[in-house]
């Protein structure tokens, strides 16, 4: 699904953030990422995105070399993976509803069609209410939960979530955690980057661990 | 169901591009108009001008007239500017006199000879000049000041006709520097958007459809805004104008009314300034676009 | 320790507003010396002209030419737009026609008379007309066409200094209307600045003097640059434009360097346009953060 | 030091988030707030920062009554006490160093004045290497972390925290949440908005939790 080989990656003339990281993430796995914060977990995340090309090394996503895929081709690479980013990246302009149905709008669907899924989406993160509100008007854990709604609607063959619970309280971090598992149970290959020791007590999943630019895996 | 724009309309930095758009292309349309206005002017100005000027050549006691005239035709044929040089006759004279002594006994009298002196419109030659060199070759002639006077509001007009030009070229440089400056803060404002539409995974060509849609609609809004203001302005000057010149006033109204071969020119002319800079606009934001989405 | 700008000095929309202050400065410095330059050619054109057309009144055998003058006159000084009528006796008369004839017997021949009238030069008679009334009332008086040629010179001057005034007004307004709208737009986009430096304890005094900081240098910056690129302008006119339009280019040159009462009035004019448009742009600003602040 | 009566709030026509909230906040104490996410924590330290008005109720602070408090008052307050939002609110053309001094900098101070103290506060948080970056290239946790040195710079009577941990690793958690304690002990009343269980393991302090709009304490 996403392999990293020897991948390295430093910014301008800084210091390598990782070093030589290496490891493969198989198709319906379910994976954590941890690492003190400035680890590069972050970083980590969107390498496997294609937002960062790797200094060095090589990444295979979907068994394409994601260093030498063409530039018209990162789109329809994007749309099979959900994305949860550690600042949500919201359009201030656009209601709770329209952000969580972009991804769904940019690739050409017509409303009728996830008009219903959208909703239900926000209804079970609680979001029902705020549908209509915009983003700057929404408290930070509804934010997080519309980005997070965002990230699972086209029901991606990858998610990759960034810290995704740092904003909600521990029952709602509880539910989204079910989310989650729920997708993976249907066949998403997920890799959740958190410093919520909590989390990785209520999901049995293998924690990859980030130290000085180096990948441990742990059980 | 409604669906929002995805690149917002109510940025700032849009309504600053609605106002560059409708206030260069009020200025540009002024000096499309005043360019017009100027050339149709002049034009009608020299038809109705003859492009001659005459030579007087007195006749004195002690003066040969035949060899005067040879004289001054062979200086006149030699200065640049001048297309043809005829002798107009005796009869010719006897009409200059006329007004002044009558026609009654004219014919005692040394009537002058005229010469006509066919000018080029486009390059006159310097009137002063000539009747200083005609004065010293043949003392008895003189140039007619009355056409000098015609040639030089000819002059003064095609000066306009090129200061009008000018301005106009300076307007439209700035215009497109303002046009191009103002498009590329949209779309510098709108750069967030752009990279979360990419990450969500928005083809290029989703990207450019969505900001080439806001740019046209800025653009033609802006830009045909600031046209109706230059109507209502020629409007304006055709009749409140009045009082103030009646000339510019009449000119103004002109403009869109008084039929002529070329009556689609104007509105040709006007309807291009607002497309022109819509396209300046788009062209502008696409460049930078794609820039934008190549890194 | 050096200590960055608090409002960043590289947003897009400032430089825009740098654009803006630019063009349209440059545009409206151009308007001014255009004005100046205008101005002074009509007032040169107009000092050069003698205020007075003539009317001529033929002698013949069956008229009386003392009770034609008197007609004339009456019928010259009812006419609206004369200031004064004289009669300027037989010898104008006999220097009319010496041009033609020679000095030598002219004693013999039946002079015309010559009237001097004086016009208003702001509001001239209709020409046409008078002649026509003229000629209708008084069949040997005919209006010097020559005269009338120079008057209609002059208002078409009168009418290109109006034009010009006109031109440099609604350049102005458009100048007005672009540099409040760059400038609320860059104001706009430095809103989350403003929210935060309230937060951390920032008096209201602090956050404008860091944003008039900020107006001024961009507002003083892009203001010069236009003058600067106005001046070439007129720089390039004074010396390339030569071949296009010698007149032109001589008034450009004439509006620096040649010496005339009011020298200093063109320096003056183009340095208040950049000053005047920073101005603008701060007044803007500062009510704009005033508004923004008391929420 | 912090003191509600009867308050309540709601945003434009919408219902009320907060309904008679009534609480005292001593000088010198020390004080947790929860709720779930949505409930209303961001908005109650958003009262308290003056920052919003309340809809009915009073609200004193250094006992004054900040619902009367004249607009030329208001810098002088919030000088006095230290703020993390929560969504960090850092400038992005500004390095790290001077978001940090920008309190002390907005009140006249002279960098000669702060310099030292800004780089020892940088490196506590763990930020010296990063004392000249800008935000934007700062991960999650380090802008946290830079907010969080910005709010205490100051050294305020009131510190104000949303959420202040929600984005560093339980290691880093613990030793911000010692400099929030150090700072208590030297003076500073503090009110800490947050989601992690753990913290409140942490610190043996009063919390004050949301729910329906209403406060109830638990110790
Ligand atoms: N665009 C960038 N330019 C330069 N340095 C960067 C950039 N982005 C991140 N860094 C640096 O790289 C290091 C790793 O950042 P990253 O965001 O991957 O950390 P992280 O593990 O996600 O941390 P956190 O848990 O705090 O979010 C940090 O020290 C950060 O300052
Ligand atoms: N400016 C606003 N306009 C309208 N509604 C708002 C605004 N700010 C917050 N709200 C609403 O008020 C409620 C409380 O928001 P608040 O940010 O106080 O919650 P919170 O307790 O901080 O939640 P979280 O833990 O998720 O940050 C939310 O439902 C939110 O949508
Ligand atoms: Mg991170
Ligand atoms: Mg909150």
């Amino acid at each position: 699904m996403l392999r990293l080989e020897r991948v390295g990656l430093s910014y301008g003339r800084g210091a390598e953030v990782l070093k030589d990281v290496d490891f493969e993430l198989q198709r319906g796995s379910f994976c954590f990422l941890t690492g003190a914060s400035g680890a590069g977990k972050s970083s980590l995340l969107k390498l496997a995105f294609m937002a960062l090309h790797p200094s060095r090394g090589r990444i295979k996503l979907f068994d394409q070399d994601i260093t030498r895929v063409s530039r018209r081709q990162l789109p329809f690479l994007r749309r099979r993976i959900g994305v949860v980013f550690q600042d949500f990246r919201l359009l201030d302009h656009l209601t709770t509803f329209e952000n969580v149905a972009l991804p769904l709008r940019v690739a050409g669907k017509l409303p009728r069609n996830y008009e219903r899924d959208v909703r239900d989406l926000l209804d079970w993160v609680g979001l029902a209410k705020q549908a209509d509100s915009y983003p700057p008007v929404l408290s930070g854990g509804e934010q997080q939960r519309a980005a997070i709604a965002r990230a699972v609607i086209s029901k991606p063959e990858l998610l990759l979530a960034d810290e995704p619970t740092g904003n909600v309280d521990p029952i709602l971090a509880r539910r989204l955690i079910r989310l989650f598992a729920e997708l993976n149970k249907l066949g998403t290959t997920v890799l959740l980057a958190t410093h919520d020791m909590n989390l990785l007590k209520h999901v049995r999943a293998p924690v990859l661990h980030l130290e000085n630019g180096a990948l441990q895996q742990r059980h | 169901m409604h669906r929002p724009d995805i690149i917002p309309s109510k940025a700032a930095s849009l309504r600053t591009l609605t106002a560059t758009m409708a206030v260069m292309c009020y200025l540009a349309c002024l000096a499309v108009g005043a360019l017009i206005l100027i050339d149709r002017a002049v034009d009608a100005w020299a038809s109705g001008l003859s492009q001659e000027v005459t030579v007087q050549i007195r006749v004195t006691s002690d003066s040969d007239l035949q060899a005067d005239i040879n004289k001054a035709t062979e200086l006149l044929e030699a200065t640049s500017g001048v297309v043809a040089v005829a002798d107009l006759g005796e009869e010719a004279g006897k009409a200059l006199l006329e007004p002044w002594l009558g026609s009654d006994g004219l014919d005692a009298l040394p009537i002058p000879r005229l010469l006509g002196v066919k000018i080029d419109e486009t390059s006159p030659p310097d009137f002063d000049a000539l009747a200083a060199a005609l004065q010293e070759a043949v003392p008895t002639a003189s140039l007619d000041t009355h056409r000098r006077w015609e040639a030089e509001l000819t002059r003064m007009a095609g000066s306009l006709s090129i200061l009008s030009a000018l301005v106009l070229l300076l307007i439209g440089i700035s215009a497109v520097a303002m046009v191009i400056s103002a498009s590329r803060a949209v779309l510098e404002g709108n750069r967030p958007i752009v990279d979360v539409l990419k990450l969500v995974g928005a083809e290029d060509r989703f990207i450019s459809r969505q900001m080439d849609r806001r740019f046209l609609s800025t653009g033609l809004w802006g830009g045909f805004l600031g046209l109706a203001l230059a109507i209502a302005t020629f409007l304006a000057l055709g009749y409140a104008g009045w009082a103030a010149s009646p000339g510019l006033a009449a000119a103004s109204r002109g403009l869109f009314y008084v039929p002529t071969a070329d009556t689609w020119l104007p509105y040709v002319a006007l309807l291009a300034v607002p497309v022109a800079a819509t396209i300046l606009s788009l062209v502008t934001s696409r460049l930078a676009l794609t820039r934008m989405l190549q890194r």
